[in-house]
């Protein structure tokens, strides 16, 4: 049985002059110990899914339709207090920000310790040895000393691996990880993602990786979603949307990436922007910045389908 | 044209921290002050029109240096110049103020939470009064789209945006005062790889234009080797190696560069599981609140010898590179 | 932080001074005090052997100067209405101010705080709209009439408490207190209530104002995202985040509760410095007067003082030196 | 019984001689007993004296009363009354004038003292009833022979806070502005016509608490009630009022010393010495609408300086000017001021009852007749100190008076007679009349009733005539208790414990 | 677009549409408004008219009861000021002194709380012992030493003619040190935030960051005590008429006349505190729920 199930998730946010729809009929499923790496251009909704699938829009956002089922049971419509015992403990969280995600008044010890205690049942002693190792583990130096540090007091990369530890801490099942390495040096990015990875293969942890450096996705993830505006466009096996990629769209995004070895002048960039919520143009939602656009891009949608080894959801396919 | 006028230097500056604990319980546990050295002895100069990078691990200083560079911290020790004068002094001529401007490394914290996006972004413009009325806005918009954003997203406040979408509007903000030198704090690491390269291009294009001058702060080698002319590698407060980047990506010197390119991962292993294993540094960085003594980096060299455990390595020049490495000045090194 | 805390204490020197002058320099328009203490039958050659007797007839430094040099030695003068040294007079009073103060702080937070957060947090809700008014229609009278239609209610009408006065004391050398008798607790209620309502609704509102605020911030949704109780996330981390604001208030009203006893105190005859100091300004009993006035000052300064620390203690980016 | 009681002021001290208030005499008296005491009609009766002659007009003997022991245990003797005479007289005392015309006191033997006067004085006896006497040797003992001083700052005078008298009452505690406890002299001299073993004493100085006080029987008895809670009280189970006229007289008084008025819009002239405008002010004020509206009938109006109880008030004598603003509006445009004019009247707050509703109201009588008046009303303390000795700044003011002596003398002396420095103190306005003084000389001296009586008349004549003020009421004395209580009301507003009893 | 139009299709607007309270409290607020602006030509009687009271019509109950008189509404006080056209004039003196003083306590406890907080160092201790000075002294003892020194330093009529400037001074000068404190201690956390550093890093005046960065940041607080401190504010100016350093009892404010009226609270004529009483409640209530609408309605993130 997967892990996750997202069946047609739409959400939306009610504004004064209509409604915006901002995730459209996304669906997709994570396998126990599979790690599902979610890519897209900046505003497609990555973050927005992730908050979903954990019930935390922020009002006035809201889900719109379709269902998130966690291991066979629906989670999407739980009362508060039972989705917050799912919380931390079956799905933990990272979230984008880390200079904001952390509470400033508190140590990052105890924000730790809490976390656990809220979940385990750990002793205080034990929870703080505890809170210790997962500060080494991500890679925080001299953890011992700085467990009673606040927030303020570690650079960008350094409460992103709190962040992290946070969300790993209770052993839940399930991670959101919403661009958890942006702010980490490749070395730590490294150890991130090898901690991952171990947890993924000793003890069955799913990951919904969300992320723009291609270089993690292609180390850390088994599979990949590609979003643009709001919708899934393509999906399918790292190695088959990296190197064969299916939609217009993945393919100029693989083609933007800068390479190591090879100093260009100028990076390829897929030219225009995306569409504004409020100005969804009709039919595929790229087809003005499409190269290969024609006449039924413009009127109809296109689902996924299957495209060469992914699944795309591009009328090239039909 | 092959103007070298240093815009930018730094002489052997530090900044320190006080981390101490509050007074009382510091007392209880009878224990000192503590001081964090987050900028040790830097030295560097940025010329115009060009590119200084700043890597290194996270922590290691980029954005205090950052942040010195601008004039939001004062130096605790050693001087900073701009254009020849001391930069606080510089920064009290409004003519000077104008000229330099920063991306901050967090797109959301940098943003005023009760301002409209499009207020944000002409602020510096209203500022240093560029231009007036409804030119005003018209820029706004120009720059909006520049960075990808439409114009109309000017009425949304910060928090209605997505991660990449703010950290534009940070870089629409920075650019909207023509600045000529700009620190740029991690200014692509919430962008996807699309408009990543839409950013960078344009960066590009202003400085080829306008004789921009960045000083360019990133983890993301692939994009700093994109970016730079000059390249300084930072490693618990001081620059560990310092030259034209495509020397030191062409032949590092100091073994903590090399290790730092080991480590990139690369989308050609996408797939394959541990097809090439990447390799990260051994070891743990250590505190900076107790640096090791000697050169901070030998309990995670290879090539650490005795004397990399007592002596503080100076800077020598290998080639156009500086280095601060025994095992390099030695002759040790691979 | 040792350092902080002396030089606070020394920064207290120059206000208790100003305090000082100003309350000498106020007296001067507060009304002659020997007219008053002559009553009605005097004649002229009295009138002024009061007056030097006083001292009143020195030009105004040097009755400040004394006042200040006596005040430094711990002494303040003789109150003029009671004939006593001011000193005993407000050591003899300061329990039962200090008393109420604490009850209404204590009413004001207790209630207050968790009002404030439940409003903040069911914003919408009824209920926290009924709150918020019913706490309106008590700050928007003035204290002197609340006062009187509680002692209505609760004294003549249903007689369950008693309508003046601090009832039974325990005394002890060197403080009385009405916290350990039933009656002196019972006769605490209704002053504290009154002189609490508007720091409980002020606290209330503000904290519920913050509250908004900070419910909607990346750490508070980061933390549901945990799986933090319910408890923990909206008393651990939001409410300590509204808390700089509202210690700053919290603060100046329990200096505000001390100073501003005087109308309750009056209200419910509370053998208090603010029922004191009214009588003693109704008779210009200017060392009484001149006493409380730096005795507030220095409660003042001490306040704000433990504001700031809490500040530190509470918000641990203040302490970072700039 | 135990019985609690009320008021809205503390008596200051508990030393007899500190302050020359009614309220602190009238408390002391129920811990010192005087030489003479008056009783429940006011009537001079022994008390420490059990008789008394003249041997000569300048000279009272008086006649002690023999085994009386202070509450400490001492036997009271001649000296203690030298003793407390010396004390009353020296420095600290705010009594003295009581004693103005005694030129000594002389000690005959153990229980007779000679009192020798300067001039034949016909109201010594009036004089002494509020002095009550102190134990020489208590005194002596804790340092307390003269009454606090208060230029000493560090240690308190022993007798501020503690007591030692001969009278019906021992004091218990003594809680200064908060409570003071009695408890009963079982060796009293006298029969006590009380039943009290225990009396606390509570101040409540705010009207409404004291009255909720009483409602909710946290106290039997308070002694001021505002009148307009009287109805409510009157109508309440279990609960009685008693009300009696008091001696304190409001009026109202003109500066007419001053060329200019400080406080009008007339400029060059004083208004006020034009006798017509003093009589259109009188003829203005409704008295009678006062006492139905203000006072809720607690008021006697009065057209004299000194009301019912005080020596010298007849009722024949007792005219007000006629209440008719039409006509006072004619004598207005006569005196110049067909439109009236401004002027300031200046008015406690705080002192009397209903003080500033009255003041409000004489306000609004005046601006029927066309004054435009503007009311300053202040709190005692501001007030006295500006409309008072010495610089009398004011031009239209309120105050009210009780005649210490119960004489009509003491009221026309202070309020009304030539400013002289002992004379006139609180003539706040200036009037002067040079037959008014002349005959107050001769009434000082004068021993015989009937034509003292005569120049008594004749000086209030010659303030109405002139219209030299504006006589308003007597205030009522207005006392609630609860209906098992039985009281004597005085006049003169003292309250004696000694006749109280609870059943 | 005009003005007007574009505010009504402002946020805020739409915002204020919407709200029930808002609504609701803006009615009755504008009722009291209205009633106090134009009681000149709508108040059954002109209680300044001192020569129009009749004492004879005091304590008259109000309509409804049997011993009520038409021309008397809301029945009449203790010199019979009929207590309708009472509340009328005197919503016009209470508010403009309660406005006035909080208006002035805000402006100079932003001013000193935002230099304060932002300078920091000598300025800052500097002005909070200032601030601790000003604690010290009850409003009413402000007022008192004020009114002496105008009343010493100015003219009999100028002084009569400035009693209103007088009070508003004494108040607001009470009222500002709460302001100042409030706003120092949110500027401390602010000033540390990174959107501030974006500000320096321009080069922004220290004064324009405070004021355009700051200042919308901390303001949350100062409009919650702001909108209380008004009831405060006009419930002091009738304390200080007591006192005798307001205004005369002959031009009563709606605090004057609750505290008149206080005295019969006992005596069974309620209506005379009654009223003014609920006047003040509705008063202070719909500019509370105001207040916090808008600040909700101006929180971008909260709309
Ligand atoms: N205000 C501060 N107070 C105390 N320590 C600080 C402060 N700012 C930075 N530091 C410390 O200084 C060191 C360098 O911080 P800095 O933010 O410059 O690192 P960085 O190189 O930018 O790292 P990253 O890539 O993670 O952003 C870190 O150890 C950090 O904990
Ligand atoms: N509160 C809000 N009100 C209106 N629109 C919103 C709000 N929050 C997010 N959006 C919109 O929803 C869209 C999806 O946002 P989301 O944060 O999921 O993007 P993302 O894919 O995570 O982008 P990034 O990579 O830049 O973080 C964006 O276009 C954003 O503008
Ligand atoms: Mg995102
Ligand atoms: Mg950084």
């Amino acid at each position: 049985m997967n892990v996750l199930d997202v069946e047609n998730l739409t959400v939306e946010f009610p504004t004064r002059r209509g409604v915006l729809r901002a995730l459209d009929h996304v669906s997709f499923s994570i396998a126990p110990g599979e790690v599902l790496g979610v890519v897209g251009e900046s505003g497609a909704g990555k973050s927005l899914t992730g908050a979903a699938i954990i019930g935390l829009l922020e009002p006035p956002g809201r889900i719109g339709g379709g269902q998130v089922l966690l291991q066979g049971h629906r989670i999407d419509d739980l009362p508060y207090e039972k989705m917050r015992r799912i919380r931390g403990k079956q799905i933990g969280a990272i979230f984008q920000d880390p200079l904001t995600t952390l509470n400033p008044l508190y140590s990052v010890g105890r924000q730790l310790i809490e976390t656990m205690q809220t979940h385990l049942p750990l002793s205080n002693a034990d929870a703080r040895l505890r809170a210790v190792r997962w500060l080494e583990d991500v890679g925080i130096p001299a953890a011992k000393q700085r467990i009673d540090a606040y927030p303020h007091e570690f650079s960008g990369g350094m409460r992103q691996r709190v962040v992290i530890a946070l969300a790993l801490c209770a052993e839940p099942r399930l991670v959101i990880a919403d661009e958890p390495t942006t702010a980490l040096d490749v070395s730590i990015q490294a150890q991130v993602i090898a901690l991952l990875r171990r947890l993924t293969q000793e003890r069955g942890l799913s990951v919904m990786l969300i992320t723009h450096d291609m270089g993690v996705i292609a180390e850390a993830a088994d599979r990949i979603a590609v979003m643009y505006a709001g919708r899934v466009v393509e999906i399918g096996g790292v190695a088959e949307v990296v190197r064969h990629p299916s939609h217009p769209y993945t393919v100029g995004l693989m083609g933007s990436i800068p390479v190591l070895d090879a100093r260009v002048e100028r990076l390829r960039q897929i030219e225009g922007a995306m569409p504004r919520l409020n100005a969804m143009p009709p039919g595929c939602p790229f087809n003005p910045r499409c190269p290969r656009t024609f006449d039924r891009c413009r009127d109809e949608r296109p689902e996924l389908m299957p495209a060469r080894q992914t699944a795309a959801a591009c009328w090239l396919y039909a | 044209m092959t103007e070298t006028r240093t815009i930018l230097e730094a002489i052997e500056v530090t900044r320190t921290f006080d981390v101490s604990r509050p007074w009382l319980q510091r007392t209880l546990a009878g224990e000192g002050r503590r001081v964090l050295r987050a900028v040790d002895a830097v030295s560097f100069a940025v010329t115009l029109g060009r590119t200084l990078s700043l890597v290194g691990e996270s922590g290691c200083g980029k954005s205090t240096v950052g942040r010195l560079a601008v004039g939001l911290y004062a130096p605790s020790g050693g001087e900073i110049r701009f254009e020849g004068q001391n930069l606080s002094a510089a920064r009290a001529q409004p003519a000077l103020r104008r000229r330099t401007n920063m991306i901050f490394q967090d797109p959301y914290a940098s943003l005023n939470p009760r301002w409209r996006v499009s207020d944000i972004v002409a602020e510096p413009i209203r500022a240093f009064r560029l231009l007036k009325g409804r030119d005003v806005q018209d820029r706004v918009g120009q720059l909006l789209t520049q960075v990808g954003l439409s114009p109309r997203d000017g009425e949304k406040y910060p928090h209605e945006f997505s991660g990449g979408q703010r950290q534009r509007v940070s870089i629409a903000r920075a650019l909207s005062s023509e600045p000529e030198f700009l620190v740029c704090d991690e200014p692509t690491s919430a962008l996807d790889v699309s408009v990543q390269a839409q950013i960078l291009n344009l960066m590009r294009d202003l400085q080829e234009r306008m004789q921009i001058t960045y000083l360019f702060i990133s983890h993301n080698l692939a994009v700093v080797r994109h970016m730079s002319n000059l390249l300084g590698v930072m490693y618990l407060g001081r620059i560990v190696e310092y030259g034209p980047g495509e020397s030191i990506f062409g032949n590092p010197r100091h073994p903590y560069t090399r290790l730092l390119l080991d480590a990139i991962p690369d989308i050609g292993m996408a797939g394959g599981t541990n097809s090439r294993a990447r390799a990260p540094i051994g070891g743990e960085v250590p505190s900076p609140i107790s640096p090791p003594s000697g050169c901070t980096f030998h309990p995670r060299c290879p090539l650490a010898n005795a004397r990399c455990r007592a002596e503080v390595p100076r800077h020598t020049l290998d080639g156009d590179v500086l280095a601060a490495c025994h095992a390099v000045e030695e002759g040790r090194g691979a | 932080m040792f350092a902080f805390i002396v030089s606070r204490v020394l920064q207290a020197v120059p206000v208790v001074l100003v305090v000082g002058l100003i309350a000498y320099a106020m007296f001067a328009f507060v009304g002659d005090p020997v007219t008053i203490m002559l009553g009605t039958d005097y004649t002229e050659a009295q009138r002024v052997a009061l007056v030097k007797q006083l001292g009143l007839d020195q030009p105004f430094f040097v009755q400040y100067a004394k006042f200040m040099w006596a005040a430094l030695h711990g002494e303040f003068g003789i109150s003029y209405r009671l004939a006593r040294p001011v000193t005993d007079l407000l050591a003899e009073r300061m329990p039962a101010t200090l008393e109420l103060a604490l009850t209404a702080s204590v009413f004001a937070l207790l209630i207050g705080v968790p009002m404030g957060v439940y409003t903040g947090i069911y914003r919408t809700a009824f209920s926290s709209r009924v709150f918020m008014i019913f706490s309106l229609i008590g700050v928007s009278l003035p204290t002197f009439l609340i006062g009187i239609l509680l002692i209505l209610v609760f004294s003549v009408w249903l007689q369950v408490l008693p309508s003046f006065g601090r009832g039974d004391v325990v005394r002890f050398p060197h403080w009385s207190t009405g916290f350990l008798t039933t009656g002196g607790l019972k006769a605490l209620i209704l002053p504290a209530v009154t002189l609490g309502l508007f720091q409980m609704t002020l606290i209330m509102r503000l904290v519920r104002a913050e509250m908004l605020e900070v419910l909607r911030s990346d750490y508070i949704k980061f933390a549901r995202a945990r799986g933090l109780g319910t408890r923990a996330i909206n008393f651990g981390h939001a409410l300590r985040n509204t808390l700089v604001p509202v210690i700053t208030i919290a603060g100046l009203q329990i200096g505000g509760i001390i100073a501003f006893s005087i109308v309750t105190e009056t209200v419910f005859q509370w053998p208090g410095m603010g029922l004191l100091f009214v009588q003693s300004v109704q008779v210009a009993d200017v060392p009484v007067m001149a006493a409380y006035l730096v005795m507030i000052s220095v409660l003042f300064v001490l306040i704000n003082l433990v504001v700031d620390l809490l500040y530190y203690a509470v918000d641990p980016r203040l302490r970072v030196v700039r | 019984a135990t019985f609690r009681w009320a008021n809205d002021g503390d008596a200051n001290s508990m030393d007899p001689y500190t302050r020359n208030e009614t309220f602190l005499l009238s408390f002391a008296q129920n811990i010192y007993d005087p030489l003479v005491r008056r009783n429940r009609e006011l009537k001079v009766e022994p008390a420490l004296a059990m008789s008394w002659e003249q041997p000569d007009p300048l000279t009272w003997r008086f006649h002690l009363r023999p085994d009386v022991k202070f509450h400490g245990g001492e036997a009271f003797t001649a000296d203690d009354v030298v003793f407390s005479y010396q004390r009353a007289t020296g420095p600290g005392s705010q009594i003295n004038s009581n004693f103005s015309t005694v030129k000594e006191v002389k000690r005959v033997d153990d229980l007779t003292v000679d009192f020798i006067t300067k001039a034949p004085n016909p109201i010594l006896l009036q004089e002494l009833t509020q002095w009550g006497i102190m134990s020489k040797a208590w005194c002596e003992a804790h340092n307390a022979t003269q009454p606090a001083d208060l230029t000493k700052v560090k240690e308190e005078n022993f007798a501020t806070r503690n007591a030692n008298g001969t009278g019906p009452f021992i004091l218990g505690t003594r809680e200064p502005d908060r409570r003071t406890t009695l408890r009963n002299n079982p060796a009293w001299w006298d029969k006590p016509e009380h039943n009290l073993t225990e009396v606390t004493f509570n101040v409540i100085s705010s009207a409404n608490t004291r009255v909720a006080a009483l409602l909710s029987g946290d106290v039997d008895m308070i002694y001021t009630v505002p009148p307009q809670d009287m109805d409510r009280i009157g109508h309440t189970q279990g609960l009685k009022l008693a009300v009696g006229p008091e001696l304190r007289t409001i009026f109202f008084g003109f500066d007419q010393s001053r060329p200019e008025l400080l406080k009008s819009d007339v400029k060059g002239k004083n208004p006020f010495q034009d006798i017509r405008v003093r009589q259109a002010f009188n003829m203005a004020v409704d008295a009678k609408a006062i006492q139905s509206r203000v006072m809720r009938n607690q008021s006697h109006p009065t057209g004299l300086m000194y009301g019912p109880g005080v020596n010298g008030y007849t009722e024949a004598s007792d005219v007000r000017h006629k209440y008719d603003p039409d006509a006072a509006k004619k004598l207005l445009a006569e005196a110049g001021y067909p439109n009236g004019f401004g002027v300031t009247l200046d008015c406690p707050n705080d002192r009397y009852i209903n003080d500033e509703a009255i003041c409000q109201a004489v306000t609004n009588m005046l601006a029927r007749i066309g004054m435009k008046i503007t009311l300053n009303a202040q709190t005692r303390l501001q007030y006295f100190a500006q409309i008072s000795n010495p610089g009398y700044n004011t031009s239209f003011y309120m105050l009210g008076w009780t005649p210490t002596t119960y004489d009509a003398l003491n009221s026309f002396f202070n309020l009304a007679g030539t400013r002289n420095g002992v004379r006139g103190v609180f003539n706040d306005g200036g009037w002067s009349n040079k037959e008014f003084d002349d005959t107050l000389d001769q009434m000082a001296v004068e021993t015989d009733a009937a034509r003292r009586q005569q120049q008594i008349e004749r000086a209030s004549k010659i303030i109405h005539d002139e219209a030299a003020f504006i006589p308003l009421h007597q205030q009522t004395v207005v006392w609630a208790y609860r209906s098992n209580v039985e009281l004597q009301q005085m006049a003169d507003n003292w309250f004696p414990l000694r006749y109280v009893t609870v059943k | 677009m005009s003005a007007i139009a574009r505010w009504l299709d402002s946020d805020v607007a739409y915002s204020f549409r919407r709200s029930p309270v808002a609504l609701m409290a803006a009615l009755v607020l504008a009722i009291i408004l209205a009633g106090a602006v134009l009681a000149p030509w709508i108040a059954p009687h002109n209680p300044l008219d001192l020569a129009s009271l009749n004492l004879m019509d005091s304590r008259i109950p109000p309509v409804w009861d049997a011993e009520g008189q038409r021309s008397f509404p809301l029945g009449t006080d203790d010199q019979g000021r009929d207590i309708l056209s009472g509340i009328m004039y005197g919503v016009r003196i209470s508010l403009v002194i309660g406005v006035a003083s909080v208006i002035f306590a805000i402006v100079a406890g932003i001013a000193v709380g935002l230099l304060a907080g932002y300078a920091g160092g000598v300025l800052d201790a500097v002005l909070m012992r200032v601030a601790d000075i000003q604690l010290t002294f009850p409003a009413i003892l402000i007022a008192l030493l004020v009114d002496g020194v105008v009343t010493a330093a100015l003219p009999q009529e100028m002084h009569e003619r400035l009693k209103t400037q007088v009070l508003i001074f004494s108040i607001g000068i009470s009222f500002w040190p709460q302001f100042a404190r409030t706003v120092r201690g949110s500027t401390l956390v602010e000033r540390g935030r990174e959107y501030v550093m974006a500000a320096r890093v321009i080069g922004l005046s220290s004064g324009r960051i405070m004021l355009t960065h700051i200042l919308p940041n901390v303001l949350g607080p100062v409009f919650v005590i702001g909108t209380l401190t008004l009831g405060l504010a006009i419930l002091s100016e009738a304390t200080l008429s007591f006192l005798g350093v307001g205004l005369p009892p002959s031009s009563p404010s709606v605090g004057t006349l609750i505290r008149i009226g206080n005295d019969f609270l006992f005596s069974g004529e309620w209506w005379m505190t009654i009223f003014p009483g609920l006047t003040l409640v509705l008063l202070v209530l719909s500019i509370n729920l105001l207040g916090d609408w808008l600040r909700d309605a101006l929180n971008p993130k909260l709309r």
